[in-house]
């Protein structure tokens, strides 16, 4: 029987030895690779960066494609801004100033470029541009991809961005409803495909070198919305989209290509651009690995190879960081004490992050089937559809938030309070303007006056909402009812976390109550924050019921449609105070942060600076190690 | 073996006497909960109280014995209620499962044939899709919250009893005093209780005090992937989630944040361990063969 | 037993199709205003209500049930899986890419757990009732109950936290490099293997290294399944007539225990490997995750928790076939050990 | 019969020591047995027939079983002083055992040639090709048909007779000197039994070998026994040769077994059987064991174990009243049925 124990004995010692062997392999291996680092780059200050050919960056989650003109997310974005190019760039971290790109010069009132009352923007191309393939850059490319951009118009995407300057609607759909009485674009027959593409063609068009814009009006961020960052500028090479499967270029053909789904759509895993770096490899949710482009028409890189790692667990990009794997890692806010004082790393914090998380309130809920407002009536047991209709009802909300707090201890600091739906530094934005504090005498003072103090008298019990997930918004929700809890022991609120699926259920059938929602700029202008949340059809603002509409119809649509048209800066800033000071006048929502983004990195990343636009993006070709 | 005399001898068990006091202390720490942890909000007790609003999580203190977790919860708080959440899992899923599978086995088994095949073959396609994907698709449509956590399990979890049940009743059914009742003409329910079931039960019974602690631990594993308990609610598995983040420390203390892995996870653990240790001496109380 | 592996072959299409079915009658509960939230991540990115049911029609998420899994299996049967949202690729590619991890995870995983536990069980059999005994059935029962997220995140906290030695993933970022270099031909994706042939053993080292921690957590909850098992039925194998008939033999003891006794002893281990395979897949979700393993549990839980639906069913098709060649395997083994079966 | 024994146990005592209490399965036991003769033992289930063999053979598992006291002189040495390694070179090979079920006796994964071979490899040093051939030729001698077949059959693929043949081959491969049998036929069919009984009797004539019967059916006593040791609660009560026996039962126990049987040449108008069971081991009542079901017992009985003494020439007997039994018997009278005698 003691053979057993010997046995057992045996595979442990085995197993131990084993391990060890292993380290001792692992350090034995390591040591090599140092060596021939050392002797690549002489430089002997250098020798202790892990890698020095190879940035890698870790972050999370998925890509949604690589098709430029399709995807509208950051992850997706940072990578369409190093392989495709646009017309021009902003200067850096300026996002006022922008610097010529593919076009040599940026269209100004002052070099003529702009013309015709701010109706006409002229760029020159630069030549000598080549794509990835090998193919030379051309006008005619320029053309090609707003176009594909403009008949793609996928749900969803971000290509009403551009319609809203170029057409003055939100997308194809509406275009081809007033040329041709089409609702939808892939019923287009031929004829009425070339009639709508005639319509759109006039917008863009080629002049010798030049490529020219037509807006209908001035729309002062058409600049920044087609400025490197954001990929719907983007230009890609015809011939090789064509080659793909892409757009043929072809008037009558819109029904065939407008609105494809990822898997019809040929450039969502290829891509080639004039950029600084080439794609090399894409597996989604794991690597994206890009390589230099040797013929780039400026210098090339200085980074031969980049590394986007999606790493979803935190701890594991939290070593990665430590140990120099990474370069650049995100790390979510909480976690931001784990990694001050790290050796060898550079945190950045306090980022201006042009960025609007609110409360989100609906004005008619709709109570039918609808368990987050109880009883649905105004007998303390629930609460009334009309609720949030009610001014003080909005205002108490407002005063019952604890916003130094929750600036303090949830986002620790790395934010500020929301002053309107407008964020730091766009237009409109008042370091000193009004806003609500922390008050419960005054929320009570509201909460007495509200449905003319039957509320005080009945109470009222709600369930408000955030999708589960989101540590944040829950915080915030429970915030709310701690406070609002206190100050009526009559009112009752209930937080409830629900599964993203619901949540975006309960936001379309007009059912959620209070529901916390962020809105990030998709180019530098407050007319990307006034739209979303206070016209009577933004994406926020067309949610919060029928008595919000009407009243948005009248006070804000007016005011929002002046603001755009008009090109004088010192007007427009004028007419953003306004609308930031009605929606406080009016507790429209719950303003509630603007936080501040944070970038963390190993100390020998070089020449790195912030565009809150491209948040969290990074240019790579800028950087060196 | 009388029901007595199995009791008797899990007492005598030195292993299984201590799985039972484990329990019994379980069942203190649930019954006298809202004594121990006092609940901040009668009506909720099952949401852990908030220590304030940081996210980081504070060490042991006075006022939070076991300290806070990641959002301030309270993980004494989370802790004692979720011992409760623990057994209302357990012993509604256990108990209706068991059932379930009780029932279905026995009908396939008694009555055999085009009833058995199909029962069988639905059976097979239960069991073909991984339980703890099955239930995270499940509790992901039915939404967060404990109650949709048991109906996901329960609807996934009844085939094993089924196919014991199943088995065990195809060699009783050959029994005399089965054939011996048919021949009397004893109606078919008389013969499925009185001489079948309660001639099939213990095995389901101890496999019944294993699955309490594997329905307690895939619960855990849904909070855990954030798809079970609603978040702040009192369960394990949540706190343990909450814990996720923080296991590697501070740069200088890898073991920073422990509290926030080793209490939630000992008491999730333990309770476990204690099941099944009792479903261990069970077995080898009632299967003479192996003593 | 031909006519009963025959038998499985012809019974696989109905379970599959009831297992697909059953997914799907599950996703369907769902409003497709519900189940648009796979396309649409981001509440900014709704423009308005028409936007919504275009995306809608566009998906077809308001057909009636039949034809919109119709439409799938009609895709299924021209070998197109669908779309898998929540990876960002067709099915068919999602499940390919993630496929290589985690069939070296199970493998790597299988065999310890499948010898360690028979080891285990075997000497704790012959040791009825003495300290070794005892030191391997408390071994057992705390592992049975330590759940894996817990007792995978005390690993990490431990041995990467504090000692820094078991890195989590598949290959550390230098290893990474050279597989993505073009002098690394990779053969398999199982990168053990692909190291090996490569004659690259670094690589093999590395990739060991980060398997050591997954494996473990995953052993530790089935040795105790296993060894279970393969002990009582030890215990009772040891008490039949024809290991006495061995004794009087005069047969060696461990003759005896390891000629003998063990192969009975097996056939019942045998059958529940199947049954082991089934949960090791649910072990694999909380593994994968844990220790940030690019695998198909990961891949399950992802589109579970997203309902992408056509993720889920890939999957469960994927898996469903899997299982169905396991249990052949197991089928076949249990003929190779056991005559009686082997002969009818 | 005064040659040189072949086997001699002598106050062999072999308890069990369970969670519950010692079992005294054996309690000083004491029997030969000589070349060439087979000794049969008999008695009721449980009561340390199959242990006393088990002890021969120290199969006892242990723990629970140990060999307390005795001694087991098998070939000029004390068995239970070997060590195992010892022992296993006399298993198989100078003392070989069958067992009762013939069905599960057999490794269900082997051939019945591998289980042969097996024992054939290990104990006479021999080829694998040898092995083989004297495996067949053994299970030839044992009456299968087609051995050359049979012998790559598995155990599932024949019937309890022949696999009750296959075993009986297997412990006479290395010409054992002693084949103890335990309850060899009680599992098989009343024709089936009677070939094996005449096979065993035909084989120990031809090999010259003792065997060693135990079971609890005197027929099968009467059929092959020379001697026999009748058992009760461990310990042995009658000890003679087989005729005497049969003719002159003088323990009240084996009467009872022996009016248990019906015979053909008297008219007896119903069988009778002893009332009760054997007491549990954990709780054997004072005095005689037996006294519990004795019809006889009485004062003495109750309170002091009787001895195993000489009643007659070659004839032992352990109880306080075998003259009284005599006299009973003498008179004609039943002594179990309709309640006993009148005490």
């Amino acid at each position: 029987m003691k053979k057993s124990y010997w046995i057992l004995l045996l595979v442990v010692i085995i197993a131990v030895g084993g391990y060890f062997y292993s380290t001792q392999q692992q350090e034995v291996v390591e040591e090599p690779a140092q060596e021939e680092i050392v002797q690549e780059e002489p430089a002997e200050e250098t020798a202790e960066v892990v890698n020095p050919d190879t940035f890698t960056e870790v972050n999370m989650g998925n890509i949604d494609s690589l098709d430029p003109h399709f995807q509208y997310d950051t992850s997706s974005a940072e990578i369409v801004d190093n392989v495709y190019e646009n017309l021009i760039r902003f200067d850096k971290g300026d996002i006022t100033k922008f610097v010529p790109n593919l076009a040599t010069e940026v269209p100004s009132e002052e070099n003529g470029l702009i013309q015709n009352d701010g109706k006409t923007y002229i760029f020159p191309m630069r030549e000598d541009v080549v794509f990835h393939n090998g193919n030379s850059l051309t006008p005619e490319d320029v053309k090609y991809s707003f176009l594909r951009a403009l008949i793609q118009d996928r749900d969803g995407g971000p290509v009403w961005m551009i319609y809203e300057p170029l057409f003055q609607v939100g997308s194809l759909a509406e275009v081809t409803q007033e040329v041709v009485g089409v609702e939808n674009p892939s019923d287009l027959s031929a004829e009425q495909s070339e009639e709508v593409y005639n319509y759109l063609e006039q917008a863009v068009e080629v002049d010798g070198n030049n490529v020219v814009f037509n807006l209908p009006q001035p729309f002062p961020p058409f600049l920044s919305i087609i400025s490197q960052g954001n990929g719907l500028g983007a230009v890609i090479d015809k011939e090789w989209t064509i080659e793909q499967g892409g757009w043929d270029g072809q008037p009558d053909s819109i029904a065939e290509y407008t609105n494809p789904t990822k898997e019809d759509d040929p450039l969502f895993d290829k891509m080639n651009g004039t950029g600084p770096y080439e794609l090399v490899e894409w597996t989604n949710g794991e690597s994206t690995i890009l390589k230099r482009h040797d013929d780039y028409w400026r210098e090339p890189a200085s980074i031969p190879n980049v590394v986007i790692q999606m790493v979803d667990e935190w701890s594991t990009r939290k070593l990665m960081l430590q140990r120099g794997d990474a370069d650049i890692v995100y790390v979510d806010k909480q976690y931001m004490s784990q990694v001050e004082g790290m050796d060898g790393v550079e945190v950045i914090r306090g980022l201006p992050n042009i960025y609007m998380g609110a409360g989100l309130m609906n004005y008619n809920i709709v109570t039918e089937g609808n368990p987050d407002v109880h009883s649905g009536q105004l007998d303390g047991e629930g609460v009334p559809s009309d609720f949030f209709s009610d001014i003080h009802v909005r205002k108490g909300f407002n005063y019952a938030m604890n916003y130094d707090a929750f600036v303090e201890d949830v986002l620790e600091g790395d934010g500020q309070q929301g002053r309107g739906p407008i964020p730091e530094p766009l237009l409109g934005y008042e370091e000193d303007s009004l806003t609500y504090s922390f008050d419960l005498e005054k929320a009570e003072e509201h909460f007495r006056q509200a449905f003319d103090g039957e509320l005080w008298e009945q109470g009222f019990e709600i369930t408000i909402l955030y999708n589960s997930g989101n540590d944040v918004r829950k915080l915030a929700a429970d915030m709310l009812k701690n406070y609002v809890e206190q100050i009526n022991p009559d009112f009752k609120i209930n937080v409830r976390g629900i599964q993203w699926a619901s949540y975006l259920d309960k936001l379309i059938a007009n059912k959620f109550t209070l529901g916390f929602i962020a809105w990030g700029a998709d180019y530098a202008d407050p007319h990307n924050f006034a739209v979303p949340f206070l016209r009577s059809d933004g994406t926020y603002g067309g949610f919060k019921g029928e008595d919000y509409i009407s009243w948005a119809e009248e006070n804000v649509d007016p005011v929002i449609d002046e603001g755009i048209s008009t090109t004088d800066p010192d007007e427009r800033e004028k007419i953003y105070k306004d609308l930031q000071s009605l929606a406080y006048e009016n507790a429209v929502d719950m303003y509630l942060y603007q936080p501040t983004a944070q970038v963390i990195m190993r100390d020998w990343v070089e020449g790195w600076y912030y565009n809150p636009i491209k948040d969290p993006g990074i240019y790579f070709y800028d950087l060196d190690k | 073996m009388e029901w007595q005399e199995v009791i008797k001898r899990l007492l005598q068990n030195k292993v299984s006497l201590f799985g039972i006091l484990i329990i019994l202390f379980f069942i203190i720490v649930a019954v006298f909960a809202p004594y121990i942890a006092p609940p901040r909000d009668a009506d909720e007790p099952y949401l852990i109280p908030r220590g304030g609003w940081s996210i980081q999580p504070q060490p042991p203190n006075e006022e939070y014995i076991f300290g806070t977790t990641e959002g301030q919860y309270d993980i004494f708080y989370g802790i004692v209620w979720g011992t409760r959440t623990a057994f209302r899992i357990g012993l509604v899923v256990v108990g209706i499962s068991s059932f379930i599978g009780i029932s279905v086995g026995t009908i396939a088994a008694y009555y055999g044939g085009f009833i058995d095949e199909i029962i069988m073959r639905i059976t097979d396609i239960f069991m073909s899709i991984p339980f703890i994907i099955a239930t995270i698709v499940f509790v992901t449509i039915l939404g967060q919250g404990i109650g949709n956590v048991m109906i996901a399990l329960i609807t996934f979890s009844w085939m094993s009893t089924a196919r014991l049940m199943r088995s065990q009743v195809l060699s009783v059914k050959e029994d005399e005093f089965v054939q011996a009742a048919v021949a009397l003409g004893a109606n078919d329910f008389r013969i499925i209780f009185k001489h079948i079931i309660l001639n099939t039960i213990f095995p389901v019974v101890i496999q019944a005090s294993m699955r309490m602690g594997s329905m307690v631990i895939t619960a855990s594993t849904l909070s855990f992937l954030g798809v079970g308990a609603p978040e702040g609610y009192a369960d394990w598995g949540q706190m343990i989630s909450f814990a996720r983040n923080w296991i590697l420390g501070v740069e200088g203390n890898p073991l920073n944040y422990w509290y926030t892995l080793v209490i939630p996870g000992a008491a999730i653990t333990l309770f476990c361990l204690s099941w099944n240790l009792i479903g261990d001496a069970f077995r080898d109380i009632l299967d003479p063969k192996l003593n | 037993m031909i006519s009963y592996i025959a038998r499985r072959f012809l019974i696989l299409p109905v379970i599959l199709f009831g297992v697909t079915m059953l997914i799907f009658s599950m996703i369907m509960m769902l409003g497709p205003y519900q189940r648009l939230s796979t396309y649409i991540k981001d509440p900014a990115q709704l423009k308005g209500a028409e936007d919504i049911d275009q995306l809608v029609e566009k998906f077809g998420l308001d057909d009636p049930w039949y034809e919109q899994y119709g439409r799938w299996i009609g895709g299924v049967v021209k070998g197109d899986f669908g779309w898998s949202e929540s990876a960002g690729a067709p099915v068919t590619k999602a499940i390919a890419d993630r496929f290589p991890a985690t069939i070296e995870l199970a493998l790597f995983s299988l065999i310890p757990v499948i010898l360690g536990g028979i080891i285990l069980g075997v000497l704790s059999a012959v040791n009825h009732n003495k300290t070794l005994d005892h030191i391997i059935r408390i071994f057992a029962v705390v592992g049975w109950s330590f759940p894996s997220f817990v007792f995978g995140l005390l690993v990490l906290m431990i041995f990467y936290g504090v000692l820094g030695w078991l890195p989590p993933g598949r290959l550390s970022n230098w290893a990474y490099e050279i597989i993505r270099s073009t002098d690394f031909v990779s053969y398999t994706g199982l990168y053990v293997l692909d190291g090996i042939l490569n004659l690259n053993f670094k690589i093999v080292v590395d990739a060991l290294r980060h398997l050591i921690a997954p494996v473990f957590t995953i052993s530790i909850l089935w040795w105790a399944f296993i060894l279970r098992i393969t002990r009582s039925n030890m215990l009772e194998t040891l008490k039949k007539d024809y290991i006495r008939t061995a004794r009087a033999k005069g047969l060696a003891e461990n003759i005896i225990v390891y000629k003998h006794a063990v192969r009975n002893a097996l056939i019942p281990v045998v059958t529940v490997a199947g049954q082991m395979v089934l949960g090791l897949a649910g072990g694999l979700v909380i593994v994968e995750t844990i220790f940030n393993i690019r695998g198909l549990g990961q891949f399950m839980a992802n589109a579970a928790q997203q309902l992408d639906y056509p993720g889920v069913l890939g999957g469960a098709l994927y898996y469903g076939f899997f299982l169905i060649l396991i249990n052949l395997f197991v089928d076949v083994s249990y003929a190779v050990i056991d005559p009686r079966i082997r002969l009818e | 019969m005064s040659e040189e024994k072949l086997v001699e146990v002598k106050n062999l005592k072999t308890y069990f020591y369970t969670e519950e209490g010692v079992v005294k399965a054996v309690d000083g036991v004491d029997y030969e047995i000589y070349p060439g003769e087979t000794l049969g033992i008999v008695g009721e289930s449980g009561c340390g027939k199959s242990v006393t063999s088990l002890s021969i053979m120290r199969l006892v598992e242990s723990p629970p079983g140990r060999i307390e006291a005795g001694e087991i002189i098998f070939g000029g040495k004390d068995l239970t002083k070997l060590s195992q390694k010892e022992m296993r070179k006399i298993r198989g090979n100078d003392i070989s055992m069958i067992f009762q079920e013939p069905m599960t006796s057999l490794n269900p994964v082997y051939t019945v040639g591998d289980q042969i071979i097996e024992a054939i490899i290990l104990h006479k040093k021999v080829k694998r090709k040898e092995a083989r051939r004297q495996a067949v030729e053994m299970l030839e001698k044992v009456g299968i048909p087609l051995p050359e077949q049979r012998v790559d059959e598995y155990p599932h693929q024949l019937s309890g007779g022949m696999r009750q043949r296959v075993m009986i081959a297997m412990a006479l491969s290395c010409d054992p000197k002693l084949l103890i049998a335990d309850e060899p036929t009680t599992a098989l069919d009343v024709t089936i039994q009677a070939q094996i009984l005449e096979l065993m009797n035909d084989l120990k004539a031809s090999y010259g070998m003792s065997i060693m019967m135990i079971t609890h059916d005197l027929g099968v006593i009467a059929e092959v026994s020379d001697r026999v040791a009748v058992m009760y609660a461990g310990k042995v009560v009658e000890y003679t040769d087989v005729d005497t026996l049969f003719e002159d039962p003088k323990h009240p126990y084996t009467w009872g077994l022996m009016n248990s049987i019906p015979k053909l040449d008297k008219d007896v108008d119903r069988l009778e059987a002893i009332p009760g069971s054997v007491p549990s081991p954990l709780n054997f009542p004072e005095g005689c064991k037996f006294n519990t079901r004795c019809p006889l017992a009485e004062g003495k009985c109750f309170t002091d174990e009787p001895p195993l003494e000489a009643a007659a020439e070659g004839h032992k007997v352990r109880c306080w009243r075998y003259e009284d039994l005599e006299k009973i018997k003498l008179r004609g009278e039943r002594i179990y049925a309709d309640g006993g005698v009148d005490k």
